[in-house]
């Protein structure tokens, strides 16, 4: 195994300190960076809309994997932001006004949602979560003079400093842009103390308090800085979709979102991006699948969400940790082979304990 | 003027008081040991000072300030850390992880500082860390340092328990059976830590223990309780002579 | 510069659609009944010599699934053109990729007016629209009945709003007073209040602007509660089940097309319901057939273009069409430059005992 | 004054409706504390399942009801042994995620195996009963009568046997349960074999109101917002959250008929407002 | 001396990469006490809950009477006759403490046997008879922790494994416990296997002893023997020495033998 000698204190607070995890980053970066070249303009828009949905995955693993509030209804921060921003965007304002105004108003109502909330604990924060995105659904749909209710409204194209950007590739480095700056500053965030505080509160609230952490606040920061990336994201997202309208973010999204952060693998920034690949993808891989698939079987009605539902759970069931987790397991194998010990794969015995403690 | 001052606290569940009138003072750079039958009601003189449960009736001070008027994450920064019981530890993190939580009431947050990781924060985050190795040190537990809490054992957990309060720099540390669980040496270690914390960094200190050796060693007055009230309170051998104490807590003669 | 979607030994047609969301019951039969059109005229050598190719991408009735199978079909696949995309917002924001593409849209799966219109190039449907459909209803029972007030319970959604919109329009204009607007969630299935509501306001007539379920529910606890007014309802509502569910006897429903009975001798209707059944295992419902006259018209359409296969030809030849009569007894279908919604009438069924019978014929509207 | 009485009694059947529904997921809850996104489509299988005895194998309602209602047993039994065993111990929210995902296979199953259109399940309760200006459908009494008789056996299992007590000691502390000899496996799958079985019961209750089709599990969503508002877990706080909301719908609908759908929502958040944790909390304060 | 109750051999059990014990052998003879000493990180705990089923081990055999019963579910084990009063209090907390010692008979149907054990139960731990209506999970640590060991009391198990059961008790109970503990194994013939901190006293109760350090066995002998063995002597009984600043802080290696 390789072994790390930290010389400094820094080498702790840096985001990436092994030369290994560098590449890999800076390779996937350079990919990011390079892909307009590679791909069709096709698959560009389908990573553009992978953008969005990554961002707004990142926004929900800050509520839920880090600091561990369940939220079911996240897809209304989604609309709320897809709409400030549209509206906005509709009315002339510019590009990135419109969306730092997507993104704070989504917060701001995140964190009233949060403070209203901040004494419910799991189950109850769900679906309290989960009304209050059906809540919304139903008050963009009435706000019919501004959204356009639920006929929906068109969404103007992007405008960047009077520059239009039509191009797949514009949009491609504009998205790449804003996902990187907040999975930066989310990463920086969980290195320093409210992230702390975050996780503190998820694994033990009593304690989290006894030891000056207010909780009802770290539970609003999160509410906020969650909800505000889920707005900005719903801004990305808007111009994808090219057409709002209010069901668009209902349960399903919000469940959407869920699944990308448990697959991904809670509690981890990465992960949240490996979750928006795969739930992203998911169908696409499907639809290549498709073609080793007997004629009767193909033009089954419903085949596709069975076999998403299939990969989910044979996900769960298997690799609980999600891909993050897959990975650290794989990196282990690789890095200790061939001394690595089959029993560090074999998961031991677990029991259930009540979550039923506050 | 005393470190703590508590002053008739009343707690009760439904019907049951678990604390009836107690009162007692604790003063600087003491090591004030609370022992007492299971069920006595020792944790739950910690609990009321750290505000998880509510006092019915009684005054908590600490160097004249009430403690009960405020909300519980405002005790640790008045200069009240405490450990558990049964070990609250946050599972899922390292143990620095923890050891920097321990900091939190110490440290400047600001969200959107933090979020573009100014300079500022950077600094804040060496501090942190270097009053964290600071503690790691002197409990001579370096190399847990990267453990997950999860993975470690009984005994190991205590002491970070013990070191996460420390990082709060308290001046009270209350210390709920520091050292069940732990073998004999390990409680001679245990109360050589606890000596240094007291001397070295001049901490008062409130302990629950039911190890008598423990308590002799280190205690500079005891309180005995049971069924929620004061049976006795002063010097160990005082307290340990007390005919009440010894047929409600001892056994027999100690 | 070769039409995008032609290729010498094929033609390329997609479909967004739902399969397996809310709105399965409409995509999938919908889908498979233009699915059997398609292979038989492949079957009977294809268009001009080429086949038909149809790619269908499911959507799970979402917006975002939606435009992302738009896109693969247009970017990816290159199809000439979509072919009955689901569902209005769906479609909607389809289009937005597809108009800009230049592919025409083809009879979406929607009753919505903003499937043609304001006139569009490149989009066609054959319906008429949820609002017309409100229309013709409310028009025939002023007529008939001389029906007064009128009390509407539809859905919170794009298109309970269409037929708001149908509904307060057609008796502003025929002098009817619109006493009471109720919405609801499309998944609701109690209807107390609403039916007390309704009964308690007194109306003439009920419109129903509700899906399948709540069609039933929804005038069953109106008669119920003793509301004795007329209750009348739209395509949507024209399916068998709402038919035979009891208690439903004398409700109305307005539609552009007929469900076809499966008793009925005429060999063409025994064909398509033999083949559907054969091929799918389950009879066609009123979906089947529309995918399947769908399918037909564009059909139709490419054979009247010509080998010469382009987009302005398909829409010309399109924009020609005059009288088409479907298999199955619907209304006629006639396309102009400036009329892009094809159904000419509607008819009005109602029913009874346990069947849907016709009521009216030729229903202006 | 007959509207208030007829409203009522419709809402406190509609609300047995949701309860019945809602009891089936809190008895999973109280056993394993798994939260089970999957139980509406339990309860639509259930349907399906009786419907297929019933009409399509032509064996009639009663017959075909309770071939259905064990069928469902035997799959609720089979669920958890070969997958909700697997994922114990794990986050609550990745397995709801499982159970969410669950819930899209079976749905997409049931559409491929009956098709997307409803269908009518014939019941046996079609008659209407009227008694002092007020109607209410036998088949709506039927809901009312098996939601109190299921309620009121649940609630003496957990609390009157010591199977129950069993089972709640092992959702508590799974591993304490296995030192005290209990069969924790084959308990679980036994509730979640009897889970499926109230869900069934559900689905054919339910039936004559939703009709039966794939998208009769959406009926489960209100009786989550019910049993939260009675306090997650318990079982009577299940009943009588779902009642609160099925009673207090109609009126809403009829008071403010635009939102109808929403207020089962609005009701629960202003509820868990006031009481976050619903009527009869489940949660405790942690000793430490 | 007959065969053993319980015989491990050659036990291995990981936690991920971590093998936390490495071949493990024991024997506890029937009707006998042994304890098992150890520091914290021996891997004491994991070997209890190998034995009982709780986890899986990856190599060696547990027998219990004579068979296998390593890698069964711990309930299966349970009914064999082995009670675990675990580490750390596994109470269930939402249940009465009446309702806890009801479930530890679970399986049992001689009711005069059960209403005789809980007297017994509520004789040694009077603070649980008058608790018996309150839920487990807000009594003191140590209430639960009489509410552990009397559970397992309940299930009139042949073989009791005791996970530091006097951890958290007062010095009165600690002493009650090694009481009672001498007293089922001398009076009921109940075999004992005991890990204890408090090595003195689990040495005085005990017939045989083992050591384990890092997840091995480094030691094993009869109890007196062990009492006078300079490093146990050393590491576990804390023999009080005084160097130059009063206390002795330093440590000495640890040699075993
Ligand atoms: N949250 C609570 N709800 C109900 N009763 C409680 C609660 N917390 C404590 N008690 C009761 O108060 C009494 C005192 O408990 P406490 O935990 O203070 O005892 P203790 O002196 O710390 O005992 P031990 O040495 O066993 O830890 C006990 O009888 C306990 O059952
Ligand atoms: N869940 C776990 N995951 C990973 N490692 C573990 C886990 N539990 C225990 N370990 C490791 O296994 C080793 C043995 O632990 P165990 O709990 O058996 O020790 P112990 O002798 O009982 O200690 P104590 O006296 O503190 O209770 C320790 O090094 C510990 O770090
Ligand atoms: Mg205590
Ligand atoms: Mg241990």
């Amino acid at each position: 195994m390789r072994v790390l000698f930290k010389t400094s204190y820094d080498q702790d607070i840096d985001l990436l300190v092994l030369p290994g995890e560098r590449m890999r980053v800076g390779a996937l970066i350079a990919l990011a960076i390079l892909a307009p070249l590679l791909l069709s303009s096709y698959y560009l828009s389908e990573l553009a809309i992978f953008f969005s949905f990554a961002l707004a995955g990142i926004g929900l693993m800050v509520l839920t994997g880090f600091s561990g509030q369940v939220s079911f209804g996240h897809a209304a921060f989604v609309g709320i932001g897809a709409y400030v921003h549209a509206v906005l965007v509709a009315r002339g304002v510019p590009f990135p006004l419109a969306l730092a105004a997507a993104g704070l108003l989504a917060g701001g109502v995140g964190a009233a949602l949060g403070r209203a909330v901040s004494a419910m604990h799991g189950f109850y924060l769900a679906i309290a979560t989960l009304a209050f995105s059906i809540v919304m659904e139903t008050v963009i749909g009435a706000m019919e003079p501004v959204t356009g209710g639920h006929m929906g409204m068109p969404v103007p194209g992007i405008a960047l400093f009077g520059v239009a950007l039509e191009e797949a590739w514009q949009q491609h480095y504009l998205y790449l842009a804003v996902l990187l700056f907040f999975v930066w500053g989310v990463a920086n965030l969980m290195r320093a103390p409210t992230g702390r505080a975050m996780i503190a509160v998820r694994d033990s609230e009593t304690s989290a308090r006894s030891l000056g952490i207010d909780v009802r606040s770290a539970k609003m920061t999160a509410f906020f800085v969650s909800a505000l990336i889920a707005g900005v994201a719903g801004g990305l997202l808007a111009h994808q979709l090219q057409y709002l309208s209010p069901e668009t973010f209902g349960v399903g999204m919000s469940l959407k979102l869920m699944l990308m952060i448990v697959v991904g693998g809670l509690g981890s920034i990465s992960g949240a991006i490996f979750g928006a690949v795969f739930v992203s993808f998911l169908p696409n891989a499907i639809d290549a699948l498709r073609a080793l698939m007997p004629d009767g079987l193909v033009s089954q009605a419903g085949l596709e969400s069975f076999i998403f539902g299939a990969f989910i759970a044979a996900f769960i069931i298997f690799e609980p940790d999600g891909l993050h987790g897959r990975w650290r397991k794989l990196r282990l194998f690789l890095e200790t082979y061939p001394y690595y010990k089959r029993a560090t794969f074999i998961r031991q015995k677990r029991y259930l304990k009540t979550g039923r403690f506050r | 003027m005393s470190t703590l001052t508590v002053d008739g606290l009343t707690v009760a569940f439904g019907g049951i008081k678990a604390l009836d009138e107690v009162s007692f003072h604790v003063e600087p750079g003491e090591v004030f040991a609370i022992i007492g039958p299971n069920g006595a009601g020792k944790s739950t003189i910690f609990n009321a000072i750290s505000r998880i449960y509510t006092a019915r009736a009684g005054s908590i001070r600490f160097h004249g300030r009430e403690i009960l008027e405020l909300p519980p994450h405002e005790v640790v920064r008045l200069g009240i850390a405490r450990t558990f019981q049964n070990i609250e530890l946050f599972e899922k993190a390292t143990v620095l992880q923890n050891l920097l939580v321990g900091r939190h009431s110490r440290v400047r947050r600001s969200a959107w500082r933090e979020f573009l990781f100014l300079p500022g924060v950077r600094r804040g985050e060496r501090a942190a860390r270097r009053k964290v190795e600071e503690i790691l040190d002197l409990l001579d537990m370096q190399h847990l340092r990267d453990a997950l809490v999860c993975d470690l054992p009984y005994g190991a957990r205590k002491n970070v328990e013990l070191a996460r309060a420390l990082c709060a720099e308290p001046e009270l540390l209350l210390l709920d059976e520091p050292a069940s669980g732990l073998n004999p040496e390990e409680t001679a270690d245990m109360s050589f830590w606890l000596k240094d914390i007291k001397e070295e960094l001049g901490v008062t200190i409130v302990m629950v223990e039911h190890d008598m050796n423990l308590v002799g060693r280190i205690a500079n007055r005891v309180m005995a309780l049971a069924g929620g009230r004061v049976l006795s309170v002063g010097s160990v051998e005082e307290v340990q002579s007390n005919e009440r104490v010894q047929t409600a807590y001892l056994g027999a003669a100690a | 510069d070769p039409q995008r979607g032609v290729r010498p030994d094929k033609v390329v047609l997609g479909s967004h659609t739902d399969l397996s969301g809310p709105l399965a019951i409409w995509g999938a039969p919908a889908t498979n009944g233009a699915r059997l059109r398609i292979e038989e005229a492949n079957a009977a050598g294809g268009v001009h010599g080429r086949k038909i190719e149809f790619l269908v991408e499911d959507t799970a009735y979402q917006v975002p699934q939606a435009v992302r199978a738009t896109n693969k079909l247009v970017s990816r696949d290159g199809i000439f053109a979509m072919l009955l995309g689901a569902g209005t917002s769906q479609s909607l924001a389809s289009m937005e990729i597809t108009d800009k593409a230049g592919i025409p849209s083809l009879f979406p799966l929607t009753g919505a007016r903003s499937m043609a219109e304001p006139l569009h190039p490149l989009h066609f449907t054959y319906f008429v629209s949820y609002y017309d459909q409100a229309a013709g209803g409310l028009k025939y029972f002023r007529k008939t009945q001389d029906v007064q007030t009128v009390c509407l319970q539809t859905h919170a959604s794009d298109y309970g709003e269409e037929i708001t919109r149908g509904v307060t329009d057609a008796a502003r204009e025929l002098g009817m007073k619109l006493l009471m607007v109720g919405t609801h969630k499309p998944t609701e299935t109690d209807f107390a209040g609403a039916a007390t509501a309704i009964k308690n306001a007194g109306c003439d007539l009920a419109y129903l602007g509700t899906t399948t379920k709540d069609t039933i529910a929804l005038h069953t606890t109106l008669r119920k509660l003793g509301f004795k007014g007329t209750t009348v309802g739209n395509m949507v509502s024209y399916v068998p089940i709402v038919a035979q569910a009891g208690g439903m006897d004398g409700y109305y429903a307005v539609t552009p097309a007929m469900i076809l009975d499966p008793k009925d001798g005429e060999p063409v209707k025994k064909r398509f319901f033999d083949a559907y059944r054969a091929k799918y295992n389950e009879a066609p419902s009123l979906q089947s057939q529309v995918g399947y006259v769908s399918a037909d018209l564009a059909i139709k359409a490419m054979e009247a273009a010509g080998r010469d296969l382009t987009v302005q030809r398909l829409t010309a030849a399109l924009e020609a069409v005059r009288n088409y009569r479907d298999h199955f007894g619907g209304t006629t279908i006639s396309f102009g430059p400036d009329k892009h919604f094809g159904g000419d009438s509607l008819l009005l069924m109602q029913v009874k005992g346990a069947d849907w019978a016709m009521v009216q014929d030729n229903l202006p509207y | 004054m007959s509207d208030v009485a007829q409203l009522s009694l419709i809402g406190v059947s509609q609300g047995c409706g949701y309860a019945l529904v809602a009891l089936g997921f809190v008895f999973i809850y109280r056993a394993t504390e798994i939260v089970n996104f999957a139980h509406g489509e339990l309860m639509m299988l259930g349907a399906f399942t009786v419907l297929t005895f019933a009409e399509l194998l032509g064996l009639g309602f009663w017959l075909g009801a309770a071939l259905g209602i064990l069928s469902l047993g035997v799959f609720g039994y089979l669920l958890d042994a070969v997958v909700m065993r697997r994922v114990i111990g794990e986050s609550q929210a990745s397995v709801f995620i499982l159970t969410v995902a669950l819930g899209l296979m079976l749905k997409a199953l049931a559409g491929m195996i009956w098709g997307y259109g409803a269908r009518s399940l014939p019941s046996p309760f079609q008659t209407d009963v009227h008694f002092g200006g007020i109607v209410i459908g036998l088949d709506r009494i039927a809901v009312i009568l098996a939601t109190v008789l299921i309620c009121g056996l649940l609630w003496l299992f957990f609390s009157r046997t010591r199977l129950g007590l069993a089972i709640q000691a092992a959702s508590q502390n799974q591993l304490a349960a296995y030192y005290s000899r209990i069969p924790v496996k084959r308990l679980v799958s036994l509730v979640w074999a009897i889970a499926a079985m109230v869900a069934a019961v559900a689905g054919l209750m339910m039936a004559p109101v939703t009709q039966v089709d794939t998208e009769m599990s959406l009926f489960g969503i209100k009786a989550f917002a019910g049993a939260v508002v009675g306090g997650f877990g318990s079982i009577p706080g299940a009943l009588m959250g779902c009642l609160i909301i099925g009673v207090a719908e109609p009126f809403l609908d009829y008071a403010f008929p635009p939102l109808k759908g929403v207020y089962a929502y609005i009701l629960m958040l202003a509820v868990l407002f006031v009481r976050p944790e619903g009527l009869i909390p489940q949660t405790y304060q942690k000793k430490v | 001396m007959s065969d053993p109750l319980l015989e491990t051999r050659n036990l291995e059990t990981f936690y991920g990469p971590i093998m936390a014990i490495a071949g493990v052998s024991l024997k506890v003879a029937e009707g006998s006490i042994v304890t098992v000493l150890g520091a914290n990180g021996a891997g004491k705990t994991t070997l209890l809950k190998t034995i009982s089923g709780a986890i899986d081990c990856r190599k060696g055999q547990v027998l219990f009477g004579g068979e296998p019963i390593q890698n069964r579910d711990p309930d299966e084990v349970a009914r064999r006759g082995i009670g675990h009063v675990p580490e750390g209090r596994e109470v269930f907390p939402f249940l009465s403490v009446g309702e806890n010692l009801t479930l530890g008979a679970w399986g049992r149907s001689d009711r005069a046997g059960i209403a005789r054990d809980l007297e017994t139960v509520y004789g040694y731990f009077p603070d649980l008879r008058t608790k018996h209506r309150d839920m487990a999970g807000f009594l003191s640590g140590g209430q639960q922790q009489m509410l552990a060991i009397g559970r397992a009391f309940m299930g009139n198990p042949k073989l009791m494994i005791l996970d530091e059961p006097s951890l958290g008790l007062s010095p009165l109970l600690t002493r009650t416990i090694f009481a009672i503990i001498r007293r089922i194994n001398r009076e009921q013939g109940v075999t004992v296997l005991l890990v204890e901190q408090n090595a003195r006293a689990a040495l005085e109760v005990a017939d045989h002893g083992y050591v384990m350090e890092v997840g091995r066995v480094v030691m094993e002998a009869p109890c007196a023997v062990l009492m006078e063995s300079e490093d146990v002597k050393e590491f576990y009984l804390g023999k009080a020495e005084t160097g130059v600043r009063g206390d002795r802080r330093w440590k000495k290696r640890k040699t075993w033998r």
